[in-house]
């Protein structure tokens, strides 16, 4: 059992989480003993919309296997419209993405707020299953980052 | 026309009301033009050129130009009035150093096109009614022109001019072009065929940096991939990562800016189909926040820094549309 | 030396003999417009283009090429040599602009002291040349005392529609044509002759037959402060299509690739035509592409033959002229500078 | 495969002195303890540190110092920040020597020197300087004018005092910029200080310095007299390789990391003054 438990594949998530709302609710489930997938690496951002798409295809060529976004809800960032921002951003992305043939589930957009502990651990849940689904990236990989 | 050009230049630079003529300058054969700034009638009337190879976009080399003492008299082609007015959207032109003469266009040849089929040794090329009659060191051909034509002007989305302070020859109208039809055809494909094509295709990129140069829309001081701090700076064509990432944030850079004039696909060594990046984001944002399109007017706003509150699509739509 | 003979229809056998032996590369039809050299496998065809885009510099000096690779940790630093020992290999349809560009590169790269990657590449490999039957307008390899018609290489060849004629011309080539003797019959040397004066009759009709580059060895400051370069550059782009084309642009740029403490070090192309080519934290001393594009020109047609007794770094192979998205190039470069003269 | 000039040998920076605020002086051995190569005065060395960068720098010590190779480097970009950050027991990539170094059995041998440096631009010359003293029964008399922006910026400040000051047949001139307190000597620029310390037109003279520095100090050193083929000056570039292959540090035909870096201002003025 623990033989196959090894074997099998363990994605690399990466999840940019807005300061405000998305990585307070990260903080909630912890704080409520929720747990969600050790896969996930949490990067805090001030904004969703400091993130640049290069930030994006860094973290592909770097070893992720799955880039998630979460931010504050749209009508509750912050910065009042930020988040407006990252979503035609992000969407233009995204498209451009699926479009050179990277799977689009690849990469998510989320809102959560800092009252969604437990939407923050679903959310997590499910995309890290997702991109167990899917395997290994592929289409997005810098070789020389690849550990043999 | 060509003479015609030439008569008007030089009545302008008589009558000070330019000193000097942005243009294209003979080459040594019938299709390798340079832009070229021409400063006396004696200039334009040996070097100028007007002809089927004059694809050259002008409007960029006035950014460095309007920077001048004097006004300078350019030439504009339809479409690159487009890039003339994004460019004055951007306060990267001086208006008031440059005096516009909008030339109609009927679409411009492109050489590799004739070498596609087999010719080679090109000595002379005319245009007669819109047959491309081909003078070559192992006899002549025949072409017709719209075989001969430029992929960004087969598919010419307006031969209206936009912008310009005098215009010779006729108006015309913005056309309902199928500029978008390859783009939807790849949209069709599978994930695996999409990433197949572009891999075959992106994968030949030697990193010269002539699409990013050309481009009317890349006006940045530095740019970020020559810029040893930002962490890409990468002169290697050392993984197909590189080449992806480049051309990717390239056309995220100008989306919203680029004014589909193509001179990037012009100018790849490669043959890169890169007009189809950047007609993707046009016609993403063109379906998604309404029709948009980049210089048809100074001062637009671009529904890249634009949004509405209600209305906009969530990021989730791209995995309803695609496939996978 | 010894000519032989191959039905031009054997063509296939001949490559997948050689392919048997060691790595065949040549020259394939990578898309409607270009080709390229590829590994040859069954099946491929020999394009009927002139050249290929890239040129032949790619199998000896790269584009991207590894040399060491790093592991930090703390204080310390390990080194471990990455560069790899070449295979024998073949390069079968290399025109004679392309085969004299090896010539150019050696001058650089086996200077002391001797570029070891490059040295065992030029080493293992052998190079099957190919005269040019269709010379195109932007050829002016004449210009610089090449001969289209006899490409040099360690085996040269022809063909006249009908049959491959192969002549070795060093110990390589006659090695190579040892292993696949059995293919070959004798050739005979008239209908090469025939092929060879074809060929001289179309290179002398070429719009650019006449260029003949001038001897500026001793104008160097002359040529440098010609007022020729203001115009001539003035509407350069700095992209590096012409240098990256070229085939004896020899340029390169040594960077490391950061992989957390692994590092990855990599010599690459570079290009003169770029503005931080020379940027230092002090500034750049050629600030504006006047100074790059005079660069590149100078070393080509004046440093370059300072240095190697007379011999050109162009081998007039026309790339740069059916690549620069300007359309200015080395040929204009030569006539203006003439011009002045 | 031979060894290859373009891949380094390790060494250890076994001890780092700070000169003054921006420059530090680097000690370099092999990893093995030992001077890791020898090399001419005026030659120069690739430091590097992997994934930070690799630059091409004087080597300060002269080449009687048997035990190691020094460098005194100023901080001014990505790569020198760094070396300024790091601790004593460091490991540093390191290759060469490279370039011509100054013809010190050459022209020089014989002749009155006089030394003209300004800021850093002691680093090269240090190297010759003490490279002179040690054997200096071959030289005349030598003159060293060094002149900086203020008194804490006058790298080997300590070793001028002790050793230069007291050295036989040797003057060292000092200037700083501008006034300061505990600065009783010369107060001015370097090119004019030149012209009042009583320079002899028959010395062969070395200068290294900002270009501005350098500039005015060929003036005033013609006007006293000196010609162009006895002055000798040390070029910087942008290099990568160091081996005169990579193309981008020529002046005119020459490439100045291996034709160079030293040259005579007769032999630069013929080279096109893009430098």
């Amino acid at each position: 059992m623990s033989v196959k438990e090894n074997t099998e594949f363990q994605p690399t998530i990466v999840a940019f989480c807005c300061n405000w709302c998305s990585y307070s609710g990260a903080d909630l489930a912890g704080t409520n003993r929720l747990s969600y997938p050790t896969n996930v690496k949490i990067i805090r951002v001030p904004c969703s919309c400091r993130i640049n798409p290069m930030f994006v295809l860094r973290a592909f060529q770097r070893g992720a296997d799955g880039v998630i976004l979460c931010g504050c809800h749209p009508g509750d960032c912050h910065y009042m419209e930020g988040n407006y921002h990252t979503r035609r951003r992000m969407t233009l992305l995204f498209s451009m993405l699926n479009y050179l043939g990277i799977e689009s589930a690849r990469t998510r957009v989320e809102w959560v707020s800092a009252a969604e502990g437990q939407r923050f651990v679903d959310v997590m849940d499910d995309f890290t299953a997702k991109i167990t689904e899917l395997g290994p990236n592929r289409r997005l990989e810098d070789l020389r980052c690849k550990k043999n | 026309m060509q003479e015609e050009l030439i008569k008007r230049a030089v009545e302008l630079m008589e009558d000070g009301t330019v000193n000097r003529v942005l243009g294209w300058q003979k080459g040594q054969f019938v299709y390798d033009i340079t832009p070229a700034v021409f400063t006396s009638a004696d200039e334009l009337k040996e070097n100028f050129v007007y002809n089927d190879f004059c694809g050259d976009n002008l409007s960029k080399y006035l950014k460095d130009e309007t920077e001048k003492e004097g006004k300078v008299l350019v030439f504009l082609k339809p479409c690159d009035t487009y890039s003339f007015n994004q460019l004055l959207t951007e306060y990267k032109i001086h208006r008031e150093n440059v005096y516009a003469i909008g030339i109609e266009c009927y679409g411009k040849a492109d050489v590799e096109l004739l070498r596609r089929k087999g010719i080679d040794g090109i000595l002379d090329v005319k245009n007669e009614n819109g047959t491309l009659k081909i003078a070559t060191i192992y006899g002549d051909e025949e072409v017709p022109m719209m075989e001969a034509m430029a992929e960004r002007c087969v598919n010419c989305k307006s031969k209206k001019h936009v912008a310009y302070d005098e215009l010779i020859g006729e108006d015309g109208e913005v056309l309902d072009s199928n500029r978008f039809d390859m783009v939807e055809k790849l949209e069709q494909m599978s994930a695996q065929e999409r990433f197949d094509f572009w891999q075959g295709e992106l994968s030949r990129c030697i990193r010269c940096n002539a699409c990013r140069n050309v481009c009317p829309a890349c006006t940045c001081e530095k740019c970020v991939f020559d810029n040893p701090d930002s962490g890409l700076y990468n002169k290697a064509a050392a993984d197909s990562f590189e080449e992806k990432m480049f051309h990717i944030i390239r056309a995220y850079h100008v989306a919203g800016r680029c004014t589909d004039c193509g001179e990037c696909s012009r100018v790849c060594p490669e043959h890169i189909p890169l007009h189809l990046l950047n007609r993707k984001f046009i016609k993403d944002y063109n379906e998604l926040y309404g029709s948009f399109m980049a210089g048809a007017e100074v001062g637009q706003v671009s529904p890249m820094v634009d949004f509405t509150m209600d209305n906009d699509a969530e990021p989730s739509i791209v995995q309803k549309g695609g496939a996978e | 030396m010894a000519i032989y003979k191959l039905p031009y229809s054997d063509l296939n056998q001949l490559f997948a003999a050689i392919a048997a032996n060691e790595k065949l590369y040549l020259p394939v039809d990578i898309s409607e417009d270009e080709a390229a050299f590829r590994l040859w496998k069954e099946g491929d065809q020999m394009t009927k283009k002139l050249n290929t885009l890239r040129s032949a510099k790619d199998f000896f000096f790269p584009q991207v090429q590894p040399l060491a690779k790093f592991r930090r940790q703390g204080q310390t630093i390990e080194i471990m040599d990455d560069r790899t020992e070449s295979e024998d290999f073949v390069i079968f349809g290399a025109r004679a602009c392309d085969v004299r560009s090896f010539d150019v590169l050696d001058r650089v790269f086996l200077e002391e002291p001797v570029d070891t990657q490059y040295q065992t590449r030029r080493q293992h490999s052998t190079v099957v040349s190919l005269a040019c039957g269709r010379p195109g307008e932007t050829c002016f390899c004449g210009s610089f005392g090449i001969d289209a018609a006899k490409a040099g290489g360690d085996v040269q060849a022809w063909h006249d529609g009908d049959n491959f004629y192969l002549e070795p011309l060093t110990d390589k080539g006659v090695k190579l044509i040892d292993s696949v003797s059995s293919l070959l019959t004798a050739g005979d040397q008239e209908a090469v002759d025939q092929v060879v004066e074809k060929i001289h009759t179309i290179l002398a009709r070429l719009p650019l037959a006449g260029l003949k580059p001038q001897d500026l060895r001793d104008k160097e400051l002359e040529t440098f402060n010609s007022p020729k370069w203001d115009e001539l550059s003035s509407h350069c782009i700095g992209c590096g299509s012409c240098t990256f084309v070229c085939p004896t642009c020899q340029c390169f740029d040594i960077e490391d690739f950061k992989n957390g403490e692994n590092v990855e070090r990599y010599r690459c192309w570079d290009s003169c035509m770029y503005n931080e080519f020379t940027m230092m934290a002090a500034g750049t001393p050629r600030k504006t592409q006047k100074e790059r594009f005079r660069q590149r020109f100078m070393h080509k047609l004046v440093y370059y033959p300072i240095k190697n007794d007379g011999m050109y770094s162009c081998v007039g192979c026309g790339r740069c002229l059916r690549k620069c998205p300007i359309q200015m190039n080395i040929v204009k470069v030569m006539k203006a500078l003439e011009e002045e003269a | 495969m031979e060894q290859e000039a373009l891949i380094p040998k390790l060494g250890v920076v076994t001890e780092i002195r700070r000169e003054t605020p921006d420059v530090k002086t680097f000690r370099v051995v092999g990893v093995d303890g030992k001077k890791m190569f020898e090399h001419i005065p005026g030659q120069c060395a690739m430091l590097s540190i992997p994934g930070v960068g690799e630059g091409m720098f004087s080597i300060t010590s002269s080449p009687t110092v048997e035990d190691y190779q020094e460098f005194s480097i100023k901080k001014c970009g990505c790569l020198t920040s760094w070396l300024h950050a790091m601790e004593p027991g460091q490991q540093i990539c390191v290759r060469g020597p490279y370039g011509n170094g100054f013809p010190v059995e050459g022209e020089f041998r014989g002749k009155n020197l006089v030394f003209i440096a300004g800021g850093i631009g002691l680093a090269p010359l240090h190297s010759v300087i003490n490279y002179c003293l040690a054997h200096r029964e071959n030289y005349g008399h030598i003159n060293v004018v060094y002149g900086s922006r203020s008194k804490d910026d006058l790298v080997d400040y300590q070793e001028i005092l002790d050793s230069w000051q007291n050295a036989p047949d040797m003057d060292v001139f000092l200037t700083i910029d501008r006034e300061q307190e505990g600065w009783d000597g010369h107060v001015g620029f370097v090119p004019n200080y030149v012209q009042e310390v009583g320079l002899d037109p028959t010395e062969t003279a070395v200068i290294c310095g900002p270009p501005v520095m350098i500039h005015f100090t060929l003036e005033g050193l013609k006007n006293l007299g000196f010609q162009e083929p006895q002055i000798f000056t040390t070029m910087e570039m942008r290099m990568k390789c160091g081996v005169g292959k990579c193309g981008r540090c020529n002046i005119g035909d020459k490439y100045v990391c291996k034709d160079g870096p030293v040259f005579s201002f007769d032999k630069l003025g013929e080279l096109p003054p893009e430098y």
